[in-house]
């Protein structure tokens, strides 16, 4: 029976983290600025340790058998078979034990679901009740989501409801900001709950990193974030401006009104609903955007329709330059197509997300050189990627061909957690054909090189950050799970 | 809903499966098959490391190292590969267009009539190495009605029948629109009422009998109640009391000599979403008389009533998200438990239910056993809550769930282990009859086959 | 009297704690008191003519009762009040020889209670919610000083509120400070030029108005604090704005989750503001956080029920350094709410001494007051209750209420007094 | 989960074998001792072994007020409350100086622990069943406030609910343990929230109700009358039978067809005049309003403002109901008549604000309790709605301030305790200390009315179910 929860870790690290915190603002202030994620004076240092297990995972050669971490002030000094212990060291030994870095997710989206307890889907901010004391009856019963509810989206009744409330939200929920098609002056980090229970699924998960990537309701959203999932409060984020978000495809079409319902029964036309409501005008968003843009940084005035917000001009222009990369989500055949077209147009470098059917396009992704984080794979799409019509087609193959095509990517679960999660997504690959290594390294190595962490996190070697994972079994069996993790030098997690 | 539905309409694709299925079907199962040179799990004994299974009329003739093969006897090869029981849905309401009636007490419907052979369903359970389904009414009712035993293959009910309905469906859940309060008291009264219907029966089958005889009614409706109980025939009773009373089986008011065993008593599943429904359902159960024939369908919080569980000693059904997380009111934090785990530990017997369909992993009972295994249930129980406990459950334990002479040849054969992920189901064996052959799964292909697939989404549309 | 061992152990700290804030509210003080002085002394000499009207205070008046609420909130025997001008100028001591005696048997002297949180007496909404943006709103021009409610909380004790621009817009308005009774007898607002109200509560986020996330709310906070010193908006904005920026003038932030106090906190530092956090729920998780990058907390209001994570916050900050004041939330809740908050917040651990400083010093600095009113001491201005008991104590009932030294509400002898264990 | 009695026994044996432990030289005493706990006191289970709670301020409930008191519980049940009592053999003693003992505060509303909205009103439905053993955040919540028993209502929106239940807040403890009155009172609501009209029909509705079940009771009677002379009838005809049988073995076949018939007519007739009556069918909601009718059953109401009251009292006065009012925020405006029929009052502790009170007029009052009680109607409390989950239902807060206003202290603590428990029913069972009731207990670090009071343990059935944190 599992406990430990992302709440008590903030507790006790409160304490430890209350002037670590104050640097976090500066920290937030460096634009792009890659730090080392750990950072010797994070809390009182954690000294020595060291990790022993019956295999590591290194990723950077071969398993060591019977192999030794050993971590000082939270980065790694030496992994290897037979290394002395420095004396003093805090020796931790599981010998059936295996070693993985820690887990890393290239495109996380925390919360994305309704949080449990949060009565609102502000991303876990509880709905501010100052006058509610007045406004309600009755307790609103926990098993027993308002009827309206059920009667449109679940007609298996409130039993599975719940579930599927807290599983998929409904699909117009968005943190994405609607105020405009372009907001690539928003950052994702501003809306992040670094205090959400949801980091501590990521990392009994065995996630010690995650790219938080924005919604996809804006056809050029917002900036996405690194953060740690566990560790001083001060220190989890590592970037706090990323790559700019694009979403080809239908859902800077459907976010923001209920895809589910017929379009005269959605509500009124608002900032939700104000949306291009074709793949034509997504991509004329995205065209005009960047038009602008460079017509800006020319010099000339820009304007017409769809002019994107003053504010967003200067980071799209850092994208035209290649100083801010770019991420581009699309999900069919041809909106990968388009997304390819457009970036031959502006002359852009992005990396693809999602890409449910990337296997159709290998030869045009091979071709433009487009690395891909892929993800999540499934029979059935669930919640509300399940709603839009983009998910019918998925291949369980898709990692092993993008392998075989010699096509860099990673894997991601999005939302999904535990039995979809991450290391799940991994498993799912292999039992279609992806090599084992392989799989590893897509979940760690490879998204490492894609949020340019490459040598920092990801791999056991020395000089990269403490942060690693000690699996009851081999990680991708069905039957083990994360033992212990280890952040920046700290445990932050253990199985009791 | 997922899964199901959207199956629902690839008739195309339908007819090349039920085909495929059905040159299995066309004759009566082959005289002997055998199968060779597999691991083979029996589950209720030892593994065997290399083995035979010879199967003679649908039933396991003999299992062993050495198994002399007769000349006439269909023979695969299956070294390297694992032989596995067939393994047992034990309650599910998939394989029904929908899951409940919109009236709350209906315990006179059956399942027979609404199970629809061409579902994909079944089809997806031969691909996860399930040879046994119990489709029961869903969960959103007060009373449902009887539940049925098939196997997924068969091109009409009763052909996929492996026994007729012997459960009933309850649920102290408060079905959508009722709450606590009405769900019970509904129950109570359809308990009461099922006694006031028995005496006036007792009464109207007495005058009956009087009249047939030409006789004047003597007594007043007190003693006629009293003396009619003995009168009462299986036919007399209608249809919407007639499966209260088998499940009422023991103390049904028509006390007489026959009175009790008028029919053969049910069993009943029911449901108990919340661990405050546990009581009432045991209680329940006592007050009327069929505690011993009563399954548990448990959901995640169940594990706080794990006390009274334990008490009840009943058998119990999982819920499909073996983890169950609730945040605490105060804190925020979310506490986790591993319902097995509980259940395990407080030692009752319990089975497995495949996940929700959208989870590709849990969809599969063999990776609902692993996860077992991953939070400390030992293997062979994981294993047995997915084939011998359900047949248990379901008064099978003679036919199904392991792999023992004279038991229904229901195998399945694995590529490696069952509880290992990369392993997967390539042959499936139902009395005998070779109903599934990964090789020749066109769909399962289409959804494999790599390079760009044109003309796919078959499985999806 | 009840003054056992809890108390005595925290004195220390609040003392210091008292200290501190002084020094830090210093330049409160010079801002905010320039206004006040004048709308304080100015009545004070008006009543000073006018002393052979009943109601109006003497040029000295004593007040006296069984005890009073020291500086540090704890209960002290011998409660001798001396007033002159409006003005406390003695406390405990030998009484003056020939001045008028207010005697209170039983009685215990209190500050005027400080509601520092409130929408009382306003006439319709206290947000403009065309723009999300609205520095330049002033509360107090909604402020109705004959509404019957500030009757109501005068009866309660209550004898000053903050008006606080509502919830619903990032930024929000200025708050005003007003009295609900004067020596004249009518209510009246003190100063205008309150604190700024700044919210990150949910209800900011409209769907017909910018922004609709807490990425953009912070990235248009961001936006207006750096866009000040670029000095490209309209000048009341820029002033209020850049009073604000520069740290000069305080703000108020509803940050109802923890995610929204770590941001504001981040604010703060980033920009050397001065901040106030309201309503946060998550008090458990951030408390440890806070450090002095705010200048207080406001808790509540907190119902008779309110909700165990609610009632436990006020403790978590006071033990984690942070000073906090109730709220009571007028008028949609009770007159008596303050006391009820207190309460509440006292049965959840709160040390009483903190929890009747929480409903009158404190509030009373982070209104920028502090040197002014909110304590019983030599200078500050006369606003005082007179309970039956504890202030803390429900059963206690207010007898008489003075505000500038001028007593404005007596309590009818016919209702008995609640008496102590 | 919830088992703290071996908690309870495993912390007292570390106690004890501390305690010897130190007296080491003794070790032989030390031995025998730890057996002779072992064998007596750890194997004797804590509902039997005896416990004393000494030297705290014990307030009965009943008004009676022992300084320096002791209270012992024994076998779930009060043994002896005083001054002098002796400790009884093996009890262990808890040392309670300077400290409060009270009994159990009693929720005489609340909708803590019951799960769901309920919907849909059947006279039938039980509260009892929608009481949540595990909701232990709640009873937690209910354990702070030193409440250790509740009623829980039955109601819907408007109209006939189902039957309220009192209920012990002791987690795992047998159902005739917890479930004090599984059928206390009947609910209703006449909240007219539908404004005036929905208010009149609601009434309506309700008196109607009444008076069907009246219908239903004479068609009852009238079957047992009208069964009973058929019965009559029946053997009257059976003995006639018989003898005719006799006469005609007597006369034998002399007899010619004729008269056959004529016996034949003769018996048709007979079977005319019987006729078998009809019985009209059960209805369980009817027999529930019956035992309303006949007193047995309480009649409780929530009615809001002073019209929906004094509709409800009418329909009380019609068929004489033993009433109950809840909520009514506007009592205080039919004080007199309240009192006239003597209708106790349950108001709920949380106060409305002052914009709310203003929107009511005149009928906002600051202190319902205290004019409600100098007119002399019985008040309780209750925590009443809760606004939101979560809530903590402060009981002692709500009292504390109604003293504030006037009400009577003695009063207010009965109004929580045995007055309470005597509105329920349940006055033998709990709410006050006297021997023979129930131990539930509960020890306070103060006064419970005093600001900063705290719960610092809690004894149900004589059984330690709540220590506040920070208590050794």
């Amino acid at each position: 029976m599992n406990r430990q929860t992302l709440a008590t870790r903030a507790g006790s690290v409160a304490a430890r983290a209350a002037r670590t915190w104050v640097r976090c603002g500066l920290m937030l202030l460096m634009v792009l600025g890659l730090s080392l994620p750990v950072s010797a004076e994070g809390g009182e240092p954690p000294g020595v340790i060291a990790v022993k297990a019956g295999r590591v995972h290194t990723m950077t050669g071969d398993a060591i058998d019977h192999g030794v971490v050993i971590i000082r002030d939270g980065v790694i000094e030496v992994v290897g078979r037979d290394v002395e212990i420095p004396a003093g060291a805090e020796v931790i030994e599981l010998p059936d034990g295996v070693i993985t870095p820690g887990l890393i997710d290239a495109c996380c989206m925390v919360d994305f679901g309704i949080p449990e307890g949060a009565t609102g889907w502000l991303h876990g901010a509880k709905p501010y009740s100052f006058w509610r004391a007045l406004s309600e009856i009755q307790p609103e019963a926990p098993d027993a989501p308002s009827i309206s509810v059920l009667d449109r989206e679940f007609p298996a009744g409130p039993v599975g409801a719940v579930e599927k409330l807290t599983a998929g939200q409904p699909a117009h929920a968005t943190w994405a900001d609607q105020a405009y098609e372009v907001t690539p002056h928003r950052r994702v980090v501003d809306s992040l709950n670094l205090l959400s229970n949801d980091f501590a699924r990521l990392l009994r998960g065995g996630v010690t990193m995650a790219y938080i990537s924005p919604d996809s309701a804006n056809v050029i959203g917002g900036r996405g974030a690194v953060v740690k999932t566990a560790g001083p409060l001060g220190d989890r984020v590592v970037c706090a401006a990323g790559a700019v978000k694009a979403t080809m495809g239908g859902d800077p079409i459907r976010r923001g009104l209920p895809n589910y319902l017929p379009p005269m029964y959605g509500p009124t036309p608002n900032f939700h609903t104000r949306r291009p409501t074709t793949r034509m005008g997504v991509d004329w968003v995205f065209r005009k955007a960047f038009f602008d843009a460079a017509k800006a940084q020319a010099g000339e005035k820009p304007g017409g329709a769809d002019a994107p917000p003053p504010p967003a001009l200067p980071v799209l222009q850092q994208v035209l330059e290649g100083r801010v990369p770019l991420r581009i989500q699309a999900r069919m055949q041809h909106d990968i197509f388009s997304a390819l077209r457009l970036a031959e147009e502006f002359k852009l470098n992005f990396i693809l997300e999602e890409g449910t059917e990337a296997y159709r396009c290998l030869p045009q992704l091979q071709a433009a050189g487009v690395p891909v984080v892929f993800g999540p794979l499934y029979m059935t799409a669930s919640g509300y990627r399940g709603r839009t019509d983009e998910a019918r087609r998925p291949r369980l193959t898709t990692p092993r061909q993008l392998a075989d095509a010699g096509i860099a990517f990673a894997l991601t679960a999005q939302e999904l957690r535990d039995e979809e999660g991450l290391v799940r997504q991994a498993m799912v690959a292999v039992r279609h054909g992806l090599d084992e290594e392989e799989a590893l390294r897509s979940i760690t190595t490879a998204p490492a090189a894609m949020l340019g962490l490459s040598g920092k996190v990801g791999e056991l070697s020395p000089g990269a950050a403490a942060d690693l994972v000690v699996w009851s079994g081999e990680p991708l069996s069905a039957t083990s799970r994360p033992k212990l993790v280890v952040v920046g030098g700290e445990v932050v997690y253990e199985l009791e | 809903m997922t899964g199901c539905s959207k199956y629902g309409s690839a008739m195309g694709l339908m007819v090349a499966v039920v085909l495929a299925v059905a040159d299995g079907m066309a004759g009566p199962p082959p005289e002997r098959v055998a199968l060779t040179g597999g691991r083979i799990i029996p589950v209720n004994s030892a593994p065997i490391a290399k083995g035979t299974v010879l199967i003679e009329r649908g039933k396991i003739k003999s299992v062993g190292p050495a198994v002399e093969i007769p000349y006439d006897a269909r023979v695969f090869d299956v070294s390297g590969k694992v032989i596995f029981p067939g393994i047992i849905n034990v309650h599910t309401w998939r394989g029904l267009d929908r899951a409940n009636e919109a009236r709350p007490v209906t315990p006179q419907l059956d399942v027979y009539d609404a199970i629809d052979p061409s579902q994909l369903f079944f089809e997806d359970c031969l691909r996860l190495g399930v040879t046994a389904v119990h489709v029961m009414p869903g969960n959103d009712t007060v009373i449902g009605g009887l539940g049925q035993v098939v196997r997924p293959i068969g091109l009409t009910v009763p052909a996929m029948t492996i026994a007729p309905g012997e459960h009933l469906k309850l649920s102290t859940t408060p079905r959508r629109g009722f709450d606590h309060m009405v769900q019970m008291a509904t129950l109570r009264e359809r308990f009461l009422e099922l006694g006031d219907y028995a005496e006036r029966l007792a009464e109207r089958r007495y005058e009956e009998k009087l009249k047939e005889d030409g006789k004047e009614l003597d007594v007043g409706p007190a003693e006629a109640r009293k003396r009619g109980r003995s009168l009462i025939r299986a036919e007399d009773v209608d249809d919407e009391h007639r499966n209260l009373l088998r499940l009422c089986g023991g103390r049904v008011r028509v006390a007489g000599k026959e009175g009790a065993s008028l029919f053969k008593p049910l069993g009943v599943f029911v449901h108990c979403n919340r661990a405050m429904d546990v009581g009432p359902a045991v209680e329940l159960a006592k007050r009327n008389g069929f505690f011993d024939r009563t399954i548990l369908v448990l959901g995640g919080e169940c594990t706080k009533a794990v006390g009274e569980l334990k008490r009840a000693a009943r058998p119990v059904v999982l819920p499909q998200r073996l983890m169950y997380r609730e945040t605490d009111l105060h804190t925020g934090e979310v506490r986790e438990t591993f319902v097995p785990t509980a259940i395990f530990e407080a030692g009752l017997m319990f089975a497995l239910v495949p996940g929700p369909d959208d989870s590709y992993a849990e969809r599969m009972p063999t990776y609902q056993a692993a996860l077992c295994v991953r939070h400390g249930v030992p293997r062979d129980v994981a294993l047995r809550a997915i084939t011998l406990t359900p047949a248990r459950m379901l008064g099978l334990e003679k036919r199904l769930g392991s792999i023992e002479p004279e038991k229904d040849a229901n195998l399945v054969v694995f590529s490696g282990d069952p509880l290992d992920f990369n392993s997967v189901v390539e042959r499936v064996f139902i009395d005998g009859i070779p109903a599934y052959e990964r090789a020749k799964d066109v769909r399962l292909q289409r959804l494999l086959t790599s390079g760009p697939g044109e003309g796919e989404g078959g499985s999806k549309e | 009297m009840s003054t056992s061992v809890d108390e005595r152990s925290t004195v220390p700290m609040a003392m210091s704690e008292a200290e501190r804030r002084a020094m830090q509210s210093d330049r409160i003080r010079r801002i905010a008191c320039v206004g006040l002085i004048a709308a304080l002394m100015l009545p004070a000499m008006g009543w000073a003519q006018a002393a052979s009207s009943p109601t109006s205070a003497q040029v000295v008046r004593v007040v006296e009762a069984n005890a009073y609420v020291t500086p540090e909130g704890k209960l002290r025997r011998s409660g001798r009040v001396v007033i002159e001008n409006g003005v406390i100028v003695q406390v405990g001591g030998e009484r003056p020889a020939g001045t008028v005696v207010d005697g209170y048997e039983g009685g215990v002297l209190c500050p005027g209670l400080i509601d520092c949180h409130t929408g009382l007496g306003v006439l319709g909404p206290l947000g403009e919610h065309a723009a999300a943006v609205q520095p330049r709103v002033r509360a107090r021009d909604a402020f109705n000083r004959y509404s019957w409610q500030l009757r109501a909380a005068l009866e309660a004790g209550i004898t000053t509120f903050g008006l606080v621009p509502d919830d619903e817009n990032l930024v929000g308005g200025r708050v005003a400070v007003c009295q609900t009774a004067s020596p004249e007898g009518g209510a009246r607002a003190l100063t205008d030029g309150g604190p700024l109200k700044l919210s990150l509560a949910p209800g900011v986020f409209k769907v017909d108005r910018e922004p609709t996330s807490r990425s953009a709310a912070l990235g248009m906070l961001r936006e207006k604090l750096e866009a000040v010193h670029g000095g490209s908006n309209s000048s009341a904005e820029r002033d209020a704005l850049r009073a604000f920026a520069e740290g000069r003038l305080a703000g108020w932030l509803t940050a109802p989750s923890g995610a929204d106090v770590l941001a504001g906190v981040q604010l703060a530092d980033e920009y050397g503001l001065r901040l106030t956090l309201i309503h946060t729920h998550d008090a458990r998780l951030v408390a440890g956080e806070l450090g002095d990058a705010v200048e207080g907390v406001v808790v509540g209001p907190l119902g008779m029920m309110a909700e165990r994570r609610d009632a436990e916050a006020a403790k978590r900050f006071v033990e984690a350094g942070v000073p906090v004041a109730l709220a009571g939330g007028l008028p949609h809740q009770p007159a008596d709410s303050l006391r009820i908050g207190a309460c509440v917040a006292t049965r959840a651990g709160l040390p009483r001494a903190a929890a009747r400083r929480a409903i009158t010093s404190e509030p009373a600095k982070l209104l920028g007051l502090g040197k002014w009113i909110g304590t019983i001491e030599k200078g500050y201005q006369a606003d005082l209750v007179v309970f039956s008991g504890d202030p803390l104590d429900l059963r206690s009932r207010v007898l008489a209420v003075y505000v500038g030294g001028c007593r404005v509400y007596v309590a009818p002898a016919t209702a008995t007094q609640g008496d102590r264990p | 989960m919830f088992d703290n009695r071996d908690v309870m026994i495993s912390s007292v044996t570390q106690h004890r074998s501390g305690r010897f432990a130190r007296a080491w030289w003794l070790r032989w005493p030390v031995l025998v001792s730890l057996a002779w706990w072992l064998s007596g006191a750890n194997l004797i289970s804590a509902q039997v072994r005896p416990l004393a709670i000494e030297g705290a301020t014990v307030l009965t409930g009943t008004g009676e007020v022992f300084r320096q008191g002791t209270v012992v519980l024994q076998g779930g049940k009060i043994s002896a409350v005083g001054r002098k009592v002796k400790r009884p053999l093996l009890a262990r003693r808890v040392e309670a100086r300077r400290k409060y003992v009270t009994p159990g505060f009693i929720d005489c509303y609340t909708v803590l622990t019951l799960r769901g909205k309920p919907r849909s009103g059947v006279a039938t439905a039980r509260a009892a069943d929608a009481f949540d053993w595990y909701a232990r955040d709640e009873i937690e919540a209910a354990w702070r406030a030193g409440i250790t028993a509740v009623y829980l209502p039955a109601h819907v929106p408007d109209g006939t609910g189902g039957l309220g239940a009192v209920i012990r807040l002791l987690p795992h403890g047998s159902p005739d343990d917890v479930v004090l009155a599984g059928e206390a009172a009947l609910c209703s609501s006449v909240a007219g929230r539908g404004g005036a009209l929905a208010r009149v029909k609601t009434t309506e509705a309700l008196r109607r109700g009444f008076i069907a079940a009246r219908e239903y009771r004479e068609a009852c009677e009238d079957y047992e009358e009208s069964l009973k002379e058929y019965e009559e009838q029946l053997a009257a005809r059976s003995k006639k039978a018989k003898a005719d049988a006799a006469k005609k073995k007597a006369s034998g076949k002399a007899k010619g067809p004729n008269e056959k018939k004529e016996g034949e007519a003769k018996a048709g007739k007979k079977e005319e005049e019987l006729k078998k009556p009809e019985e009209p069918a059960t209805d369980r909601v009817n027999e529930v309003l019956l035992r309303v009718l006949d007193g047995e059953l309480r009649w409780r109401v929530e009615a809001q403002d002073p019209a929906a009251i004094s509709n409800v009292l009418d329909i009380a006065e019609e068929f004489h109901l033993a009433l109950v009012l809840e909520g009514a925020t506007g009592a205080h405006l039919c004080a007199e008549r309240l009192a006239a029929l003597d209708v106790p009052v349950v108001l709920w502790s949380q106060p409305a604000g002052l914009a709310y009170q203003w929107k009511q007029g005149e009928q906002g009052c600051a202190a319902p309790a205290t004019v409600l009680q100098d007119a002399g109607v019985a008040v309780c409390f209750g925590s009443g709605v809760l606004p939101s989950r979560g809530s903590e239902p402060r009981l002692a807060l709500g009292v504390a301030r109604a003293i504030g206003q006037g009400f009577d202290e003695v009063a207010a603590l009965g109004a929580v305790t045995s007055e309470a428990a005597a509105l329920l029913g349940v006055e033998d069972e709990i709410g006050r200390l006297v021997p023979g009731n129930r131990a539930d207990v509960v020890i306070w670090s103060r006064h419970p009315f005093a600001p900063g009071a705290r719960v610092e343990r809690v004894y149900i059935g004589g059984r330690e179910v709540y220590r506040a944190d920070g208590d050794e």
